[in-house]
């Protein structure tokens, strides 16, 4: 009788890992520029959902990844964990983005007008060489000339908020504000009852997909946000750095994000008992409008859990929204089920058979 | 006295410091006209001995359910304190249950005090079988002996009228009268000194009203325990209690003997109460 | 010594004793009760009220009962253990230790819940004594079969029988362990003459107990036979 | 660039982890949130137990790995790989050798040391997530000891099944206190968790919780007082390999029928060196 416990699996292992290198070698031969620059969606995302904001590294995993965008966000992340922490930024206002794209859903005009900007909004999606329903604005007189085509060379305009003008007028509840300063979920994972900035920066590093599907459960009928969207915007936020001695303060690069203001419908403001509209905010990094609506969604339901009717309130609950976006969490775990479980399903066997026993004990 | 309310006052909303003048059934109001906060419960003062049965009766938003979950915890008072007597095993105490910590809360609420909810959701853990429901409570009061517990769920399932041999179902697969009878095991299962019941039978069909009312009655002269019936329904009142206190806008308009309620009613509102209803 | 004499004899003492009715929803008019009520009942004694009907026989016998708060006036119960309650300002708790120990009342209408059986709710005062269950209900079933109930309605609701049998249940509830003071409203108005007697009957023997009654008889005859003295209740006005 | 760290994880994070396993000792079986560092090895696949390892590590130490008791199973050769390519601690097989050994759902056979630290990777680190979901409620019921779900679970098992159906992640109590999960360990395992010699350390990474059992503590599963913990047995079976009994067994079924070989391989591997 041959032993036949797994051992010496090392090798195994290794010629695993050399197979899915092998698999998507092709991908080193492609050209960095263009792969980063063309597929700026995919490298947001995984800037984004991994917590570190740089194009470059971005690039590099989603190489690794074979271009599973999930996968490649691991690797920024486990990366994160080995640089040391110089410091924290200063704090950013998403009213002071050099926007790129701007649009609001409230008014038909807003102070700075709307901004499409580059948009996948207004495009047929047709396959295929004859897309007869895209006008090409090389042919436009109008269209003014432009010296690159990359967004980040557009424009240079700085607008506050669409909503701005209400908030002026004393018209949209303002949440408490009870954090001396922002929660950092990398250094202590919060505990209930959740602080808003640990809910906002779980959500900001959320994978797209299960925040969309979280709030598309509040926007179907289990919770009542139906809300229009006040202010969304594409650009680029200048990133300052106050030095912890001197206090000098230093410009040290833009990143590129998404933020979006959306309205619910209005309450009693607690504070004065006056009614008022509420709102919700979304925010990531790199452009990605589905995540930055779903995160103004899931902002609104936690802080109006009042708009919800009926038991199942999964959006409202920041139990259940802190838990179950992560995809580095989520995605490793539903994964872990392929690793050896001989141990555990040896000890459930024991007590099914035992259960069984005493079942027929209770028959005979 | 079992239980002394003293000067209690709960207040929704922000408050002010004209909150309980401007409001209760001398104003015929529960909202204050200042600063829009609804005064549930507006300087309540009662004393309930032991083993008495006291009806709190008044139409929907009068504060009787407020006042009720004032007693059991669930809320605390604006202002007021209620001082609850029970023995423990080093003597007998009066605890103001406003100021009890949680651990010393769930020691009274496992041992000497329960309450019964219109909504058996929240009386009942729908995820625990009818007896694991019984158990919970048996367990909580110390018993640590599988054989005593199951004994005793067996014993309280035959009380209710549930056949033991479906004691190990879920609440679900029970009609809502079993449901309510479960939940009622379930709170009697500590053998607890106050009974706190929120409108026991509203919501289900009269004949099986009929046979909750009875149950409870049954337990009670058989296990002798406090109990205090909040219902809008005078029949309810009439059937269970002694004692019978009517409120109106957070305030206690007319307390008295039940019988005396019902058929030489003092005040206006209780005289309308009496003749809409009988 | 005397007056002592006297003290251990009687069981109420009701001396100015007024009741007068406002009604809210009828603009706060005021109706008169009764008025100027004052009478003596003592130990095995049966005192008979009588009076022209409306007079407030029946709301004198409610507000002993407390049922109706008294609007003036003390109504002294001196109790078998030898305190004085004065029922017309003592606390509802105090008036429920009397309806348990020392006062009941038979009405003319069974308020009973539906589901139990007649044998259960002749028993029960038995039951709250201490008296074990099967030996209670040996008793009521006696008892029962005695007023002429046919035994096959012991395991009915009283509730479904005849208002003759209802008002038969209701006495034998109220003397199977009868409390030192019961007052009756009319407790023989729909009873055919035989059960009339044993009623009465049943009547004779508690007086002999030392029971004080106070009664509403409609029939003069029947409250002849029975009653030791009589009060007349004056119609109020 | 990872390299050029000891052990990987930046200082900083290392003193964090440091200071939460400082904290779990000194309040045994309570588990102590931190701020779990993403690994390059995927949640839910021991990064709980390998931040805790590679922040108590020293170059002094010499590691084993175990994955369902054996030394060569994918997640341990893996894990020790990353391990020592980042500290170049020496490794061991033999249980006696090591000074830390990292576990995935068994305790080596072998009896553990003072010198020894036996750190667990966990899945789940919160023992009340069946009973009761809710983060905040689960503190209120820990904080008041109050575990009556649990019992009512166990009462509802023995009710239908005779007996609890947890078969391994079995609750434990710690120094009478705190109900713990001891990590996905068989119930053969949890009466080896009692008073053992070695420092027993939790690591949760998804879940970012630590949480540990000081050497010498009592460790006691939750059960009536009227019913005996009954572990998994295997009567009459005998290690077909170095013919080991009462220990714990894979069971292997192949063509010829089910088989028989002990969990611990290195368990096993002594057993058979000794007969030699």
């Amino acid at each position: 009788m041959s032993y036949v416990a797994v051992k010496g699996g090392s090798r195994a292992i290794g010629a695993a890992k050399s197979l899915l290198q092998e698999m998507i070698s092709p991908a080193w031969k492609l050209d960095n520029n263009n792969l980063r620059d063309g597929f700026s969606f995919a490298i947001d995302r995984i800037m984004g959902e991994g917590s570190l904001y740089s194009p470059d590294l971005a690039l590099e995993a989603f190489k690794r990844a074979g271009g599973d965008v999930m996968d490649a966000s691991i690797y920024l992340r486990a990366h994160r964990s080995s640089c040391q922490r110089i410091g924290c930024a200063d704090m950013v206002a998403g009213s002071r983005m050099r926007l790129v794209r701007r649009i609001s859903s409230t008014f038909k005009e807003i102070i700075g007008g709307q901004i499409l900007g580059p948009s996948s909004d207004y495009e047929i999606r047709l396959l295929g060489r004859n897309n007869h329903n895209t006008a090409s604005v090389a042919d436009d007189p109008e269209y003014p000339a432009k010296g690159g085509t990359r967004t980040d060379e557009c424009g240079d305009f700085y607008f506050g908020s669409a909503l701005q003008p209400l908030r002026n007028d004393n018209l949209i509840k303002l949440l408490p504000n009870h954090e001396d300063k922002p929660h950092d979920v990398t250094r202590i994972f919060p505990l209930p009852p959740y602080p808003r900035s640990a809910i906002m920066q779980i959500m900001a590093r959320g994978e797209t997909g299960a925040m969309l599907a979280f709030s598309y459960t509040s926007m179907r009928g289990y919770g009542d946000v139906h809300p229009t969207i006040g202010d969304l915007r594409l650009g680029y936020l200048e990133v300052t750095f106050t030095h912890p001695f001197t206090g000098g303060t230093a410009v040290i690069g833009e990143i590129k994000t998404t933020a979006c203001e959306t309205v619910g419908s209005f309450i009693r403001d607690p504070a004065d008992g006056t009614m008022r509209l509420t709102t919700g905010y979304g925010f990531c990094f790199g452009y990605n409008e589905t995540k930055a609506i779903s995160m103004s969604i899931l902002d609104l339901a936690m802080n109006y859990p009042g708009f919800t009717i009926g038991g199942s309130q999964v959006a409202a609950n920041p139990e259940m929204i802190i838990h179950h976006v992560d995809a580095i969490e989520s995605m490793g775990f539903a994964n872990h089920f392929k690793l050896p479980h001989y141990v555990t399903f040896q000890a459930d066997l024991q007590v099914y058979q035992k259960a069984r026993r005493q079942e027929e004990k209770k028959n005979e | 006295m079992m239980l002394e309310i003293e000067d209690v006052s709960k207040v929704y909303g922000t408050g002010c410091s004209d909150c309980l003048e401007l409001t209760g059934n001398r104003h015929g109001r529960a909202i204050c006209p200042r600063c829009r906060s609804v005064v549930a419960v507006n300087r309540v003062n009662l004393q309930v001995g032991a083993n008495l049965v006291l009806g709190v009766v008044g139409e929907s938003g009068s504060g009787k359910s407020t006042l009720l979950k004032l007693i059991y915890r669930e809320l605390k008072t604006s202002a007021g304190s209620i001082y609850f007597q029970a023995d423990f095993p080093d003597g007998r105490k009066r605890l103001n249950l406003m100021e009890l910590a949680y651990r010393e809360l769930s020691i009274i609420r496992n041992t000497h005090m329960s309450m019964i909810y219109q909504d058996v959701r929240r009386g009942l853990n729908f995820l625990f079988s009818a007896g694991g429901n019984i158990a919970e409570k048996i367990i909580a009061a110390g018993e640590r002996k599988y054989d005593a517990v199951r004994e005793q769920v067996l014993q309280f399932s035959e009380k209710i009228d549930i056949p033991t041999e479906r004691v190990d179902e879920y609440p679900e697969t029970f009609s809502g009268g079993q449901q309510q009878r479960i939940q009622i095991a379930k709170a009697l299962a500590s053998s607890p000194r106050l009974l706190l019941l929120d409108e026991p039978t509203t919501g289900l069909d009269v004949s099986v009203q009929a046979r909750i009312l009875d149950l409870v009655k049954v337990l009670h002269r058989e296990m002798g325990f406090t109990m205090i019936v909040v219902s809008h329904d005078l029949g309810v009142i009439k059937h269970l209690t002694d004692l019978t206190v009517v409120m109106k806008n957070g305030s206690i308009v007319e307390q008295g003997l039940t019988d005396q309620i019902l058929e030489d009613p003092q005040h206006a509102y209780t005289q309308l109460l009496v003749s809409s209803i009988l | 010594m005397q007056r002592q004499e006297q003290d251990r004899e009687l069981k109420l003492e009701v001396e100015g004793l007024q009741k007068s009715f406002r009604l809210h929803n009828r603009g706060g008019i005021q109706v008169s009760g009764f008025r100027d009520i004052a009478f003596k009942v003592k130990k095995h004694h049966f005192l008979a009220l009588c009076g022209p009907s409306g007079a407030g026989k029946s709301s004198i016998l409610k507000t002993i009962y407390r049922t109706y708060l008294p609007g003036a006036g003390q109504m002294h119960l001196y109790r078998e253990d030898g305190d004085i309650i004065d029922l017309a300002c003592c606390s509802e708790a105090e008036v429920l230790r009397q309806r348990r120990e020392e006062i009941s009342i038979v009405t003319q209408f069974l308020k009973i819940l539906p589901r139990v059986t007649a044998l259960e709710v002749a028993a029960a005062p038995l039951i709250e004594k201490g008296r074990p269950a099967n030996q209670a209900h040996r008793e009521a079933a006696d008892l029962l079969s005695f007023l002429g109930i046919r035994r096959n309605l012991f395991n009915l609701s009283p509730l479904t029988f005849s208002g003759g049998e209802q008002q038969r249940i209701n006495i034998a509830r109220a003397v199977i362990a009868p409390r030192p003071l019961i007052l009756l409203d009319e407790p023989t108005a729909s009873l055919d003459p035989e059960s009339v007697q044993k009623v009465l009957f049943l009547l004779q023997t508690l007086k002999k107990r030392h029971i004080a009654m106070i009664g509403i008889f409609h029939d003069r005859n029947i409250r002849e036979q029975i009653s030791d003295d009589v009060y007349e209740v004056r119609a109020a006005s | 660039m990872n390299k050029r760290i000891f052990a990987f994880i930046d200082e900083d994070a290392k003193k964090e982890i440091r200071r939460a396993i400082l904290k779990a000792v000194a309040i045994p079986g309570y588990t102590i949130p931190f701020a779990s560092r993403e690994m390059p090895i995927t949640r839910g696949w021991g990064t709980g137990g390998l931040q805790i390892t590679l922040s108590t590590l020293v170059e002094a130490d010499t590691l084993k790995v175990i994955d369902q008791g054996c030394d060569g199973s994918v997640n341990a050769v893996t894990m020790r790989n990353f391990i020592t390519s980042v500290t170049d601690v020496a490794t061991t097989t033999i249980t006696g050798e090591a000074s830390i050994i990292q576990t995935r759902h068994r305790i080596p056979e072998t009896p553990l040391t003072e010198d020894q630290i036996l750190v667990f990777q966990v899945p789940y680190p919160e023992v009340l997530t069946t009973v009761e979901p809710d983060t905040a409620a689960q503190k209120v019921m820990h904080a008041n000891h109050d575990y009556g779900k649990m019992w009512v679970l166990l009462y509802e098992d023995t009710a239908q099944f005779g007996d609890s159906r947890i078969s391994h992640r079995y609750p434990v109590e710690i120094n009478g206190v705190y109900l713990m999960d001891p990590s996905p360990i068989p119930k053969y395992d949890i009466p080896r968790l009692h008073n053992n010699s070695a420092l027993m350390l939790f690591g949760a990474g998804r879940e970012k919780r630590i949480y540990a059992i000081p050497p010498y503590t009592s460790v006691q599963p939750l059960k009536f007082e009227d019913r005996e913990f009954s572990r998994e047995t295997f009567p009459g079976i005998r290690c077909e390999r170095c013919g080991a009994a009462g220990v714990f067994f894979d069971q292997v079924y192949l063509d010829d029928g089910i088989h028989y070989y002990c969990s611990d391989t290195d368990f096993c591997d002594r057993n058979v060196a000794g007969e030699r």
